[in-house]
């Protein structure tokens, strides 16, 4: 009787149980343990160990809304890493559905947590160009011709650190967050025509072809989905106490909590099924039992 | 029905098309006989070389340097080709593809090209004037000058050579669908197997009748450019005929406007042909909106309200194919699904009674309509697929001695 | 004479771009490309059939006072706010479609963001619920059949999260292997089986053979 | 204190997400408001995106070089004849010229993209060079089997029944493995919306009344 009762568990039991498993550890932060993968520990250590003060990255958005909950907390990891170094960046944006409002909202808000920062001296962004592989052969050189103002208007020549930035050979790193073909582009024409080095932050669907370009050695690192970026945000927390501050702020979505959520939500999953067939099998041996 | 000598002109004129073809592209093709470009792009490229330090390095002048007509185009274009030097990578050496109109002609650049390509199509030339090509080597400041081709010119050709493989596969398919509905008209009975999806439809539509509940038939959310909508039309029109007879409450809500327009004149004409057009309402198919979740949410709430005894999930769908699936299983609707999306397929394999895979959903009306025309299109169909197999065996083998010339056959672009 | 033009259309029309899949000859290849022009403007023009039944059905529910009429009027008012600033944009009324130079929305692009976006936003979000309820129910070791279904299934879930490689990293290898090789096997035999069919059917369809989406009665 | 457009986000997340529970009335008005507003929003984009730029801009700027759209239009205005009876039935040729050209499109991507290069990818050499060979024999196998459950010329017995068998078991396997990948995207997708609503919606609000 009662088992019958579980087999027909009302369907808004498992909806209460996912809910409580996506709401809670957006709350509450817990911290399941992750393990660090090589790809992200190899695009942390190009940017701890082999940029120093000054140097500019270059951060493309190349993703939509849809994906925001994956890639922007790569986005925010990379750029709060590098201003943590004094690292310069500039940010463009070539995806045509959103990729601008997200470039606007992420640097904003990270921006805002590091109040010594200046516009134009530290960090730039140059807005959105259609045409996004067109834009990165041509970006190779003269990025000034590609984005002849910044997001403002202003004329990139009035900008005081693009001055020294003419094209791909003054920036020592482009970091990619893409949810389409973009991302490969940066890898299989930026890198392999132009040599300079990339580490793409893909969403978890598109990672396994990613695979095949760092094997060739046409990306210096790979943040895979959600589970990439808390791995990426594991590390600059353990490296930068201050950034453990911020990401501990109440309210902030991080990808840290993105993959509790996936953790949990998936074992609420997997115990449901378990759980259905335990029922069922134990059902099934009964009748048999009284026949 | 009497056989229309109208489909038969139809086949023998496409028939005729066909073979008319083949010789003027088997001639074309003498003509042109070099493969086709490939997409420039350095996907398999190695890791960019850093540029060789010294400016005192010589670079080595380019050999086998050739310029023709690119084949298998429209014409304006010519594509150059040469052998690159085997130190290029290390040199970090560049190409600069120079153009004029004689081979001592007054040479302008067209474009400049990194280490790794060895090929260049030359775009937007007129047809018929004649071209030369030079290529420059370059490293740091020094360069390196190339012999000039031989005069070409650029042209529009007949016939992609790139494609025979799949002229062939068109006309190997065509001929064998084509010989069998020949074959069906004359009389020869035809076996298709059973396709338990196929079987359910009529104790679907019965059970809606005895209930005195409503069949939803959702004919997928893509227009009438896609061939699984078509499909699902024609299975529409042998569900409408069994709602007219069994006087069933139908109702077809549409997301294309074009299948919406198409699924009217299918429902209309099967009450007709039921000989109860008596029957027919003009909401019984109903437009609902452009945006696939908002049609999907009318949907699943008329679903929850109305509480259909069947539910048809019949053509192309996409994410929403679980969130309608899931309600019509809730509110406890027999429910029958059918696309060709792979990606879609789990979804309706868990959430629906019976479910049409891939190739099923296109056999479907053949199989429903059981009209020996139909039939032999599935045996024609079924005899390319015995082909294929073959073909694969002999590939698969072929390969594993080290022989590609079947797997080249096959993608020859 | 209403059966056969229809008919011969659709015959000519079908033949225009496999012709001109092989023969890249200039006038071929403009006749296919404006052939496809012309299409997309009619897929346009479909639009209105559709939304002119949409007030037709809604106004009749309204007119008779049938159940639920009171929402057919919040379906129109949807209709008429949407549809008006979106025409209206498009010859340039309310600054356009899209935001303003200066960086505020039009009132198209505000209903889009702050209306349309979350519904469709949400609709789309409740899969995640509907998969754990169907799992639950359909991943059941009934047969043999449905339990190589709900291993897959576990096994690749299991995969996909940091738990399961802490259990064992055979869990994520495992999933690699399943998507790339078995999966994809499955995949490309239904491709192709699909592949056939769905040729097949066009066949029928130039040669005139299909025709119940025109709904002129089915074969001969 | 979040904004109207935050206020109004809310509101209709929250009516969609009660349809889990049960069809209530605020469902029932997010859904058909949504229906005609997303009609709406299409007239917008449609205007603005299909018939402005390929119809009306090319017609009033260059009409000698683009009178041919009238025919585009033409065929457009045909598929209304359906409301006149006298003359519905021309509303067919539109509907036929469509369907034809795409179904020629179709045919051709299907035979020539999608058949010819996955049966030539799957020849795959079976010469022994380690276990990668095995692997091969799997993809092989798989697709060889799920061709032959395609096959409608023959019952499924004997050695045709148990080919299809094996057939059906590598679907099964491809359906639970996409089942299982998918879900994690599903998720991203449900944080998205409960990010939303917690970090822009609930917590300012509450902030203000705490």
């Amino acid at each position: 009787m009662n088992l019958e009762r579980i087999m027909q568990v009302d369907r808004r039991i498992i909806y209460l149980f996912v809910a409580a498993g996506t709401i809670l550890p957006i709350i509450f932060v817990i911290g399941l343990p992750v393990s660090i993968t090589p790809p992200v520990q190899m695009a942390f250590d190009r940017i701890e160990n082999q940029l120093k003060e000054g140097d500019v990255v270059l951060v493309s958005f190349d993703y939509g809304p849809s994906s925001a909950p994956e890639n922007a907390p790569m986005a925010d990891a990379f750029l709060r890493h590098c201003f943590s170094k004094h690292i310069k960046v500039v940010v463009i944006a070539l995806y045509p559905l959103g990729g601008l409002s997200e470039a606007v909202s992420e640097l904003n808000k990270v921006v805002a947590e590091f109040p010594d920062l200046e516009y134009g001296v530290d960090y730039v962004n140059l807005g959105y160009k259609d045409g996004a592989q067109a834009a990165m052969r041509k970006m190779n050189e003269n990025i000034h011709e590609v984005f002849p103002t910044d997001v403002r208007g202003t004329p990139l020549s009035q900008i005081p650190m693009m001055k020294d930035v003419r094209n791909y050979a003054d920036i020592k790193l482009c970091i990619t967050l893409a949810t389409g073909i973009i991302g490969e582009w940066w890898a299989n024409l930026v890198n392999a025509q132009f040599g300079l080095p990339v580490i793409v932050g893909p969403t978890a669907v598109s990672a396994p072809k990613y695979y095949a370009y760092l094997e060739a050695k046409q990306m210096v690192g790979l943040l895979g989905g959600l589970k990439g970026a808390s791995e990426y945000e594991r590390l600059v927390v353990n490296k930068y106490p201050h950034l453990a501050e911020v990401y501990a702020t109440p309210g902030m979505y991080t990808a840290t909590k993105g993959m509790d959520v996936q953790s949990i939500v998936h074992l609420i999953m997997i115990a449901f099924i378990v759980l259905g067939n335990v029922v069922y099998f134990t059902g099934k041996r009964k009748p048999r039992k009284a026949a | 029905m009497p056989v229309s000598s109208r489909n038969r002109v139809f086949c023998l004129s496409l028939a005729a098309v066909l073979l008319a073809v083949i010789p003027l592209l088997v001639f074309s093709a003498r003509v042109d006989g070099q493969p086709p470009p490939e997409q420039t792009g350095a996907a398999g490229a190695a890791e960019a070389a850093p540029v060789a330090e010294s400016a005192a390095v010589q670079p080595p002048v380019v050999e086998g340097l050739t310029a023709a007509d690119t084949p298998g185009d429209e014409g304006g274009s010519m594509t150059v080709k040469w052998t690159e030097p085997s130190d290029a990578a290390q040199l970090g050496l560049k190409y600069k593809v120079m153009r004029a109109d004689s081979p001592d002609g007054q040479y302008a650049e067209v474009c400049e090209l990194a280490a790794g390509e060895s090929k260049y199509m030359d775009a937007g030339l007129t047809d018929g004037k004649q071209y030369c090509y030079k290529v420059l080597s370059v490293v740091g400041p020094s360069v390196a000058e190339s012999t000039p081709t031989l005069p070409a010119f650029p042209r529009g050709n007949w016939f992609r050579m790139f494609r025979l493989n799949a002229l062939v596969l068109l006309i190997v398919f065509s001929g064998s669908v084509l010989f069998y509905i020949a074959r069906a008209r004359g009389g020869k009975p035809m076996y298709i197997r059973k396709i338990a999806g196929l079987n359910a439809v009529d104790e679907a539509v019965g059970r809606a009748t005895e209930m005195g509940k409503k069949i939803l038939y959702i004919p997928g959310i893509m227009s009438i450019d896609e061939i699984q909508t078509i499909a699902s039309l024609a299975i529409l029109g042998h569900v409408a005929k069994l709602s007219a007879q069994y006087n069933a409450d139908l109702e077809v809500p549409n997301k294309d406007p074009l299948t919406f327009a198409s699924a009217q004149e299918t429902v209309k004409e099967a009450y007709l042909e039921a000989g109860r057009p008596d029957l027919y309402r003009e909401e019984m198919v109903n437009y609902v909106t452009y945006d696939q979740f908002a049609y999907t949410a009318s949907v699943t709430g008329k679903m929850v309200r109305e509480k259909p005894a069947a539910n048809f999930l019949i053509g192309s769908f996409y994410a929403e194919s679980l969130l309608l699936a899931e309600t019509g299983q809730s509110v406890g609707a027999i429910q029958i699904s059918g696309t060709a999306e792979v990606a879609q397929l789990p979804f309706f394999v868990v959430a629906c009674d019976y479910t049409l895979i891939g190739e099923e959903l296109y056999a479907a009306s053949a199989y429903l309509s059981r009209e020996p025309v139909l039939m032999g299109s599935i045996k024609g169909q079924d005899l390319t697929k015995l082909l294929l197999m073959l073909a694969l065996g002999l590939g698969v083998i072929l390969e594993s001695f080290g022989l590609t010339y079947v797997k080249d056959a096959f993608r020859m672009q | 004479m209403r059966k056969q033009v229809p008919l011969l259309l659709t015959f000519f029309a079908g033949m225009i771009p496999i012709i001109a899949l092989f023969v890249p000859e200039r006038h071929v290849s403009t006749v296919s490309t404006t052939l496809d022009s012309w299409l997309i403007i009619v897929a346009g023009f479909a639009l209105l059939l559709g939304v002119v039944n949409v007030i037709q059905m809604n106004t009749n529910k309204i007119k008779r006072k049938s159940s639920g009429w009171p929402y057919a009027i919040v379906l129109l008012a949807g209709l008429a706010v949407m549809g008006f600033f979106g025409f209206a944009g498009a010859f340039g009324g309310f600054g356009g479609i899209a935001t303003r130079p200066d960086g505020s929305s039009t009132p198209f692009d505000w209903m889009y963001q702050h209306a349309f976006l979350p519904l469709q936003g949400t609709m789309f979000a409740l899969l995640a619920f509907f998969m754990a309820s169907a799992s639950y129910r359909a991943f059941r070791a009934r047969n043999v059949e449905a339990t190589i279904l709900l291993v897959a299934a576990l096994i690749v879930m299991f995969g996909r999260i940091p738990f399961g490689e802490m259990v064992t990293k055979w869990f994520p290898l495992t999933t690699e292997w399943i998507m790339a090789r078995p999966n994809m096997a499955a995949q490309r035999g239904i491709m192709i089986g699909a592949g056939l069919g769905a040729a097949s059917m066009a066949l029928r369809v130039i040669v005139g053979i299909e025709r119940s989406y025109l709904g002129l009665g089915k074969g001969e | 204190m979040p904004g109207l457009g935050t206020w109004l986000a809310a509101f209709f997340t929250l009516c969609m997400l009660s349809f889990l529970y049960k069809d209530n009335p605020f469902f029932r008005i997010a859904e058909s408001f949504f229906a005609g507003l997303s009609l709406g929003y299409y007239i917008g984009i449609v205007a603005n995106q299909t018939i402005k730029p390929n119809l009306v801009l090319p017609l009033m700027n260059e009409f000698s070089t683009n009178w041919h759209l009238l025919f585009a239009g033409g065929l457009g205005v045909m598929l209304y004849f359906r409301y006149i009876k006298r003359v519905a039935w021309v509303s067919r040729w539109a509907l036929a010229v469509y369907v034809g050209y795409y179904v020629g499109v179709n045919m051709m991507q299907k035979l020539h993209g999608e058949v010819l290069p996955q049966v030539g990818d799957t020849m795959l050499s079976l010469s022994w060079h380690g276990i990668g060979t095995l692997w091969n024999l799997v993809m092989v196998v798989g697709v060889l089997s799920v061709l032959i459950y395609f096959y409608f010329s023959a019952e499924h017995k004997g050695a045709v029944g148990g080919i299809s068998r094996v057939g059906i078991w590598f679907l099964m396997i491809s359906f639970g493995a996409a089942f299982g990948y998918t879900v994690m995207g599903r998720i991203s997708l449900l944080i998205g919306r409960m990010v939303f609503l917690v970090n822009e919606w609930a917590r300012p609000l509450i902030g203000l009344i705490t």
